[in-house]
């Protein structure tokens, strides 16, 4: 009998470009963790694809379809926080298992997880933690900048907690509107914040999508005051705007040149390959999500949701970013993540964030959120 | 026939399934005025809206100035010396009394003896000037739309009932401007219900009904035939009822 | 009655003005119940304003207008037509995708204050289709009465304004220009309606006209406003023969008077 | 009976009655005649926006008024229902609580821009409607403290609604009989009652009166009509509609966000089940939702047939690729108002003369 | 000649009522001047208040095609939006062509670039405007909801084209080097390429209001819209002009999604629709088919929202909206309405 995986993510919406990435990643963990044979214990993996169109409505009924109609075993997907928390309950209900990836909530492994959840992906309070962290010293004075809804909200309230003990002062948090076009109101009140404050000065962004404010701050020269910006990583597409920000400091989740592992070379040499073109940062998500499922099947030995669970609570498995681990009280995929120096080289189109130090998962104190 | 300025033969025009003209011929000679006449309904505006391009004649043709203009477009029309004075007076509220000169004068600036003599004619354009054309009453809309096809000499006027809402006074005023058109070499096809107004100008006329035209002669004729008009009016009230 | 000691409808020192433009300036009148006044003037005279103004289209600038002597100068154009104000317009106005049943069963339901009935069928109301058809066999369109009235001859349009009116049933009822755009085999009938108004039931009718025959055969007063003001008002035949409506007016008087402004 | 039920408009047209008969049978009998997830929620969701689009109708069609915040009284309606539900437990006093301060808040909010309404013209009130309804969205997506922000809210509904619940053991037509039917016939039932009230409400005098107000309010108001009052109770009413049908929505998806509820999408697909169907007729919402909710949910299916199909065709199989299935909604759209300038319901009934 | 005379009676217009009739011009001082007492620091305000002033220049570009086409012909094209968004791909496509040119230290050639940039971006919407007029708005000239349906359909076909020739990505572009970074001015920043949208913005709006006032276009189609018939029958051909108009009005947005591009620097296909909503608000404060309200409108909402930014952040969210509903209060038809809304 076949294993069934539904892939049910937002294949059509604004996240297109996302939804893309994740699913090559997606197909080209299965073919990696299967040697190409794209079969488990001899029976065959068969993925089925179902669009949310970035709706939580339709994703949640996508889901449905993909656990009642079509039976299958596990599900993957989606790319929006809010299509993933509206499908968390579905899985419950149909008892069965959906690997989130690559949606960032920190609430899907936290308030509103339940144990049919596991995420490969990492969630945003690795992303502030690993930037705190990155940034935080003695003597570092930070202003934020985030959209002033529950993601940037979450965001900065756990860049914070994770700043205490760094010696890093947060003075200022500053919040703009999603949809904001002009960001000289915001910048100035940034910089009367921190114009005098001593020592070395950040504003740290947090922006997800579109509209990002980072050249149009860039462009009211912050330099002027001493502050420099600093951002997490982003797509390549993005970091085409970080060829302005040369020796810009922040932590990502991932960049091709990065990782070294057999499995991001396996990755690398085969997407360039493949697409002339590097792999991304959802790729490499979604291949994590491809071996982890491979890899937990193999251990369960069967495709039964509990035996799977069981299998998967603490599991390893090595991934591009190296190994990941699925911590057992909220199923949140711990991993490293890299603090990195944006470099300009004119032949390259984006900015190229520099290793400088990767951060392991025991340097990072994730916190636990679903208790 | 070198005299007439216009002619109509066996025109038909079709206005979505209705069949309104049923095969008009209509003539209307170089220089004088023509006075259309008919009860409502008879076909008069539809055989203007025709002339203009408005409507296209499904069969038969408009002649003008001895050049078939039965398939050219409105503007084109236009453009060989046709003005036109809609029913409705095809006013643009929007546009000031001025604006809606300005563009009325399609071939160059406004001359200045000529709107003068307008506003002579009609008061109320001088006055109104920059007033919105929308806000003037049915009788000055009812002038200016009068006042737009004469701002430029035009060979052919059509005007479509051009009386309707005039106080007494204004209809003589437009009698004698239509009258003094007629002696600068402008010819004018009037429909009208006025009947007392059409005989004080008319030179020829002809009578509709049914989307035919059931008489045409002069119209100095008709006026003296009292018999003649019973015959055509008996026929249209008859027509009616 | 106290009423009684009022006339039905009056107006003092009405004024509107339009940016700088008096329409209508101070005109003071009054009218009694159970006559038929014509209201003539030149063009752009301010008659369609004198009547925006009485039944609430438009506000006065100053002036008031008083109907059984309480003052509707402010109120709004619904409140006066339940006071017993109603007209008929100029150009047509009616509802031109409804059936003239349904214009005229409109105007009785509005009379019977049923507007805001919600819950009920609109067609059990049978008493409101029997007065719509009352009306309409009344102006002799009862044939048409199924007919949507976009697709209605101009005729009968005019015919159907006059409908809505005395479906309404107000006390005092405004004709503007009813006759105008009609062909001459038409004018009867609607004057032969107006007439049977005026004999029938005790209202008070304000008509503006243009055709001298048709004040003459109506009239029993004759108002004249010229550039806004109320000129001339009497007798139609002592009206008629002053000078200011013979030359303004008519026309008639042989030498030019003055340019335009 | 039946057409006291109808208030009086019946269908007029016999290729009509016969649609609306298909529609009505398969709502009604969807769970057995189509069993399945997807094909019941897509039953569900055409209850749920025949209600919403003919309460859209009835400020559209019947009042002539143009309003582009019909969305945010549908979140109004839903949210109600699912705060009540998050904040005092998966009860039914709450659920109903919930819903009926939705309508109300809704109701208030009509009534304020309704009243708005007096000042502005059509085309204005148009435009200010759209930028309220987005100013709405983003308020709500900023009190994520209150409504879960852009991730909306996720939240339980009474046991007796749920799959987990079982009416019986057995299966009837191989269907089993759980909490989920339970819930369908609870949104179908609502809705159906739903649009026989606003039937209702079309054919009585107010909603006559309505029509008067559209075709010329001017006039309207010489006979005695307040117009303002009329378009303001119009917008009133349709509002607390739309709310019960966003609650309907609440409790059926168990889920309320401002992609479900608040998008301007959503008020576009709205606009546009109101001119396929034919505006000014409560039937013409029935077909216009059921056919575009048809044509949403299959639509890309229908396309990764066709790719494959032509995967030979470099071009033509990017253009039917079923990413771009919204390409050719957008197509389906300008053809749709083309070739139905009356609506499906006009067309059907002129086609019957 | 004649025998009558009509001699209404003029009275002046009083003093208050004409100064009132002025007022819109005075806002934006006015709010300038309010906001410099608000923000108290000199510095922060002239950053604040250039920013603003270019912020509105750029929505004025975007809205200018808007309220030509929107105001005189009575279409709402919905459509507008992804012309922008078609702009800014085309515009970025061109600029990439000429790296060498946008990355050269000269201003010369830097200018060179962008200019031809929007040419193209220009011409291209501006075919597309034809296509759009042709096949999606004619039939449905006076119908506004059925324009806003198919320019919606027409806003999706297009987005979705964008998709498929530029694939799914953003699409991202440094500006040219002579327009980054900033002048600084004490402690104010004043960013080089805010200067040139006020340029090019100011420029336009002459341009426009040249046109506008000493044509006869701007009165013909707005004659045209009302009874297209008349206008033929006077002799004009009102089809072609129509479709001039709505090139023209696509070319400007082409135009504004090249400097809002730029910009933003970042560019999407949905780029131009989520600007929409602002656009449609500075057409309707300036009040329909003028361009000088829509100028007014586009700086005071620029100003607004820069200074409520600065002020009281929450506010912000709602100050143009405020702003929308106080003008239309106080002006149901806008500011300046050249054409009577319906
Ligand atoms: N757009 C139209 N659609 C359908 N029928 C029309 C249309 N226009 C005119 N008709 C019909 O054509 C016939 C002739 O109309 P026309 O307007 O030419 O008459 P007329 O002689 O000008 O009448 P009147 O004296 O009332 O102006 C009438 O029966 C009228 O109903
Ligand atoms: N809303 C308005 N705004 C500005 N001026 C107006 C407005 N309404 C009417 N007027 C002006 O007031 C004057 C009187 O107009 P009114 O319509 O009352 O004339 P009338 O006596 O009915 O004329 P007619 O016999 O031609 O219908 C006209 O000069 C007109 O331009
Ligand atoms: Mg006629
Ligand atoms: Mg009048």
């Amino acid at each position: 009998e076949d294993i069934k995986i539904a892939h049910v993510y937002g294949k059509t919406g604004p996240f297109e470009a996302y939804a893309k990435q994740s699913h090559t990643g997606l197909m080209m963990g299965l073919e990696y963790a299967t040697d190409g044979t794209m079969e488990v214990d001899g029976r065959k993996l068969v993925v089925i694809e179902k669009d949310t169109q970035l709706k939580p409505d339709i994703g949640k009924a996508a889901l449905a379809e993909a656990y009642g109609d079509d039976e299958v075993d596990i599900a993957v997907g989606p790319v929006s926080s809010g299509v993933a928390l509206a499908m968390l309950p579905v899985a419950e209900e149909y008892e069965k298992l959906l690997i989130v990836e690559p949606a960032v909530a920190d609430s899907i492994t936290g308030a509103n997880w339940n144990r049919y959840i596991f995420r490969t992906s990492r969630n945003s309070s690795q992303d502030a933690i690993s930037n705190a962290v990155a940034l935080g010293q003695e003597g570092v004075s930070i202003a934020t900048l985030a959209q002033d809804y529950a993601f940037g909200r979450d965001g900065v309230a756990a860049f914070k907690e994770a700043l205490e003990g760094t010696g890093a002062k947060l003075v200022f948090e500053e919040y703009a509107p999603t949809d904001t076009k002009d960001f000289t109101a915001n910048a100035q009140r940034v910089f009367d914040a921190l114009k005098d404050e001593p020592g070395r000065k950040f504003l740290f962004v947090i922006w997800a999508g579109g509209g990002n404010p980072i050249s149009k701050i860039k462009a009211m020269e912050p330099e002027r005051f001493g502050v420099e910006i600093a951002t997490g990583g982003n797509i390549l597409a993005a970091m085409k705007a970080y060829k302005e920000l040369p020796g810009m400091e922040g932590a990502t989740y991932y960049y091709y040149e990065i990782p070294k592992n057999p499995v991001n070379d396996w990755l690398v040499a085969e997407h360039q390959k493949r697409f002339d073109a590097p792999p991304d940062f959802f790729t490499a998500g979604g291949m994590s999500a491809g071996i982890a499922i491979v890899e937990a099947i193999r251990k369960a030995g069967s495709t039964d949701t509990e035996e799977l669970i069981a299998a998967m609570e603490g599991m390893e498995f090595e991934t591009p970013k190296g190994k990941m681990v699925f911590r057992a009280e909220d199923h949140q995929a711990l991993q490293p993540m890299y603090h990195f120096k944006i470099k300009v080289d004119p032949d390259v189109e984006w900015g190229i964030p520099e290793l400088v130090r990767e951060l392991k998962i025991e340097d990072m104190n994730i916190p636990i959120r679903n208790q | 026939m070198a005299d007439n300025l216009l002619s109509l033969s066996g025109v038909h025009t079709h206005i979505g399934p209705y069949h309104i003209l049923q095969g008009v011929d209509l003539t209307v000679p170089v220089g004088g005025v023509t006075v259309l006449l008919g009860r409502n309904g008879a076909g008069k505006t539809t055989t203007l809206r025709t002339i203009m391009g408005l409507w296209t004649a499904s069969k038969g043709d408009v002649r003008f100035e001895d050049h078939v203009i039965t398939r050219l477009s409105t503007p084109e029309i236009s453009r060989r010396g046709i003005a036109f004075v809609p029913e409705d007076m095809g006013i643009f509220t929007d546009l000031t009394v001025g604006e809606n000169m300005l563009l009325a004068a399609a071939n160059g600036p406004i001359d200045d003896k000529r709107l003068a003599w307008i506003k002579e004619l009609f008061p109320p354009i001088g006055t109104f000037w920059n007033s919105s054309a929308g806000t003037l009453s049915g009788g000055q809309k009812q002038m200016l739309s009068v006042a737009r096809a004469i701002i430029e000499p035009r060979r052919l006027i059509l005007i479509d009932e051009p009386t309707k809402g005039l106080a007494p006074a204004i209809i003589k005023a437009m009698t004698d401007a239509l009258r003094e058109l007629k002696e600068t070499d402008t010819t004018i096809l009037l429909v009208e219900q006025n009947f007392a107004m059409a005989s004080s100008i008319g030179d020829t006329v002809a009578v509709m009904d049914d989307g035919r035209i059931i008489h045409s002669g002069s119209m100095a004729e008709l006026a003296g035939d009292a018999a003649l008009q019973e015959k055509l009016m008996g026929l249209s009230l008859e027509a009616h009822q | 009655m106290v009423a009684k000691e009022h006339p039905i409808l009056e107006t003092r020192d009405l004024t509107i003005r339009f940016g700088g433009h008096v329409a209508v300036d101070h005109v003071s009148c009054s009218f009694d119940r159970g006559t038929l006044t014509a209201i003539v003037g030149p063009n752009g005279a301010g008659k369609t304003t004198y009547f925006n103004l009485i039944s609430g289209q438009l506000t006065a600038t100053s002036g008031s207008v008083l109907l059984n002597g309480e003052t509707i100068t402010r109120m709004s154009v619904p409140e006066r037509t339940d006071r017993g104000i109603g007209r008929a317009f100029q150009l047509t106005n009616l509802f031109p995708t409804l059936s003239v049943r349904e214009n005229v069963r409109l105007v009785a339901q509005a009379k019977a204050g049923k507007g805001f009935d919600l819950f009920s069928v609109a067609e059990s109301h049978v008493e409101l289709l029997e007065r719509a058809d009352h009306v309409l066999s009344e102006v002799r369109l009862i044939d048409q009465a199924d007919q949507i009235v976009s697709a209605l001859p101009h005729g009968d349009q005019r015919k159907l304004e006059v409908a809505l009116l005395i479906a309404l049933g107000p006390q005092v009822l405004m004709f503007d220009e009813p006759t105008a755009g009609m062909s001459v085999d038409e004018v009867p009938v609607i004057l032969e309606l107006i007439q049977k108004l005026k004999a029938d039931m005790d209202r008070t009718i304000l008509l503006v006209e243009h055709k001298m025959d048709v004040i003459r055969s109506l009239a029993d007063r004759i108002i004249v406003l010229h550039n806004g003001e109320l000129v001339a008002d009497g007798d139609p035949a002592e009206v008629i023969a002053l000078s200011i409506v013979q030359e303004a007016y008519l026309g008639k008087a042989p030498e030019a008077s003055g340019e335009a402004a | 009976m039946l057409t006291r039920l109808l208030s009086g408009d019946t269908p007029r047209s016999g290729l009509l009655t016969a649609l609306l008969l298909i529609v009505l049978i398969s709502l009604a009998f969807a769970p057995f005649l189509f069993p399945g997830t997807k094909s019941l929620e897509t039953a569900a969701r055409i209850c749920i926006f025949i209600v919403l689009v003919a309460s859209y109708d009835l400020l559209l069609g019947y009042t002539g008024i143009v309003s582009f915040a019909h969305t945010m009284f549908f979140g109004i309606g839903a949210y109600g229902t699912a705060l009540a539900l998050s904040a005092t437990g998966p009860t039914y006093t709450s659920l109903i609580w919930g819903t009926v301060a939705g309508a109300v808040v809704a109701a208030v909010f009509a009534l304020i821009i309704g009243l708005f309404s007096l000042r502005v013209k059509a085309i204005f009130f148009a435009m200010v409607t759209l930028a309220v309804a987005s100013a709405f969205a983003v308020l709500v997506s900023q009190m994520s403290w209150l409504t879960g922000g852009e991730d909306g809210l996720n939240y339980r509904i009474p046991r007796e609604l749920t799959p987990a619940f079982k009416l019986i053991d057995e299966k009837i037509l191989d269907v089993r009989i759980n909490g989920k039917l339970m819930a369908y016939y609870l949104v179908f039932f609502v809705s159906a009652i739903l649009f026989l009230v606003m039937l209702r409400i079309v054919n009585s005098p107010f909603g006559r009166t309505l029509k008067a107000v559209r075709d010329n309010a001017f006039r309207a108001e010489a006979i005695g009509y307040r117009v303002v009052w009329y378009r303001t109770t119009a917008t009133v009413l349709s509002a607390v509609m739309a709310a019960l049908a966003g609650s309907l929505l609440a409790i059926w998806l168990r889920y309320t966000g401002p992609a479900t509820t608040l998008s301007m999408e959503i008020m576009i697909d709205i606009l546009l089940m109101v001119v396929i169907g034919g505006m000014g007729t409560l039937y013409g919402a029935v077909l216009g939702a059921t056919l575009f909710i048809l044509a949403q949910t299959y639509l890309q299916n229908l396309m990764g047939v066709a790719a494959e199909a032509t995967s030979a065709l470099p071009f033509v199989s990017t253009l039917v690729a079923p990413e771009r299935w919204l390409l050719w909604l957008g197509v389906l759209f300008i053809l749709s108002v083309y070739f139905f300038p009356t609506g499906i319901v006009g067309r059907l009934r002129a086609g019957r003369a | 000649m004649s025998e009558t005379s009509i001699k209404p009676r003029i009275e002046k217009v009083p003093l208050s009522e004409q100064f009132f009739q002025k007022l819109p011009v005075m806002l934006v001082p006015f709010l300038a001047v309010a906001g410099l007492i608000a923000i108290g620091n000199p510095a922060s305000w002239l950053t604040l208040t250039v920013a603003g002033l270019a912020m509105g220049m750029m929505i004025f570009i975007m809205a200018s095609g808007l309220t030509v086409v929107f105001g005189l012909m009575d279409v709402i094209n919905f459509g507008h939006g992804a012309f922008v968004a078609v702009g800014a791909f085309v515009g970025f496509t061109v600029l990439a062509w000429l790296a060498g040119w946008t990355t050269s230290p000269s201003v010369i050639m830097n200018l060179a670039a962008v200019l031809i940039a929007i040419l193209v971006a220009m011409a291209i919407t501006g075919l597309l405007g034809l296509a759009f007029e042709r096949v999606i708005v004619m039939p449905v000239y006076g119908e506004h909801l059925k324009q806003i349906l198919v320019t919606m359909g027409g806003l999706i076909v297009a987005q979705q084209m964008i998709y498929v020739v530029w694939g799914p990505d953003e699409l991202h572009l440094s500006r040219p080097e002579a327009f980054q970074g900033s002048w600084v001015i004490g402690e104010a920043a004043i960013e080089k390429y805010r200067l040139v949208a006020v340029g090019i913005g100011l420029a336009l709006f002459v341009a426009m209001r040249h046109i506008l006032k000493n044509t006869k276009i701007g009165l013909l189609v707005r004659a045209g819209v009302e009874n297209g018939e008349m206008v033929e029958a006077l002799g004009y051909r009102i089809r072609r002009l129509f479709l001039i108009v709505f090139m023209t009005g696509s070319a400007l947005a082409g135009l504004g999604g090249v400097m809002w591009g730029l910009y933003q620097e970042t560019i999407t296909a949905h780029m131009g629709s989520e600007i929409m909503v602002l656009v449609f608000i500075v057409v309707i404060i300036g009040g329909l088919g003028s361009v000088e309200g829509c100028f007014i409108g586009a700086m005071l909402v620029g100003l607004l929202a820069n200074y409520t930014a600065f002020l009281a952040p929450k506010v912000a969210l709602i100050s143009t909206i405020a702003l929308m509903v106080a003008i239309l209060m106080w002006r149901p038809q806008g500011l300046y309405p050249v054409v009577k809304a319906k």
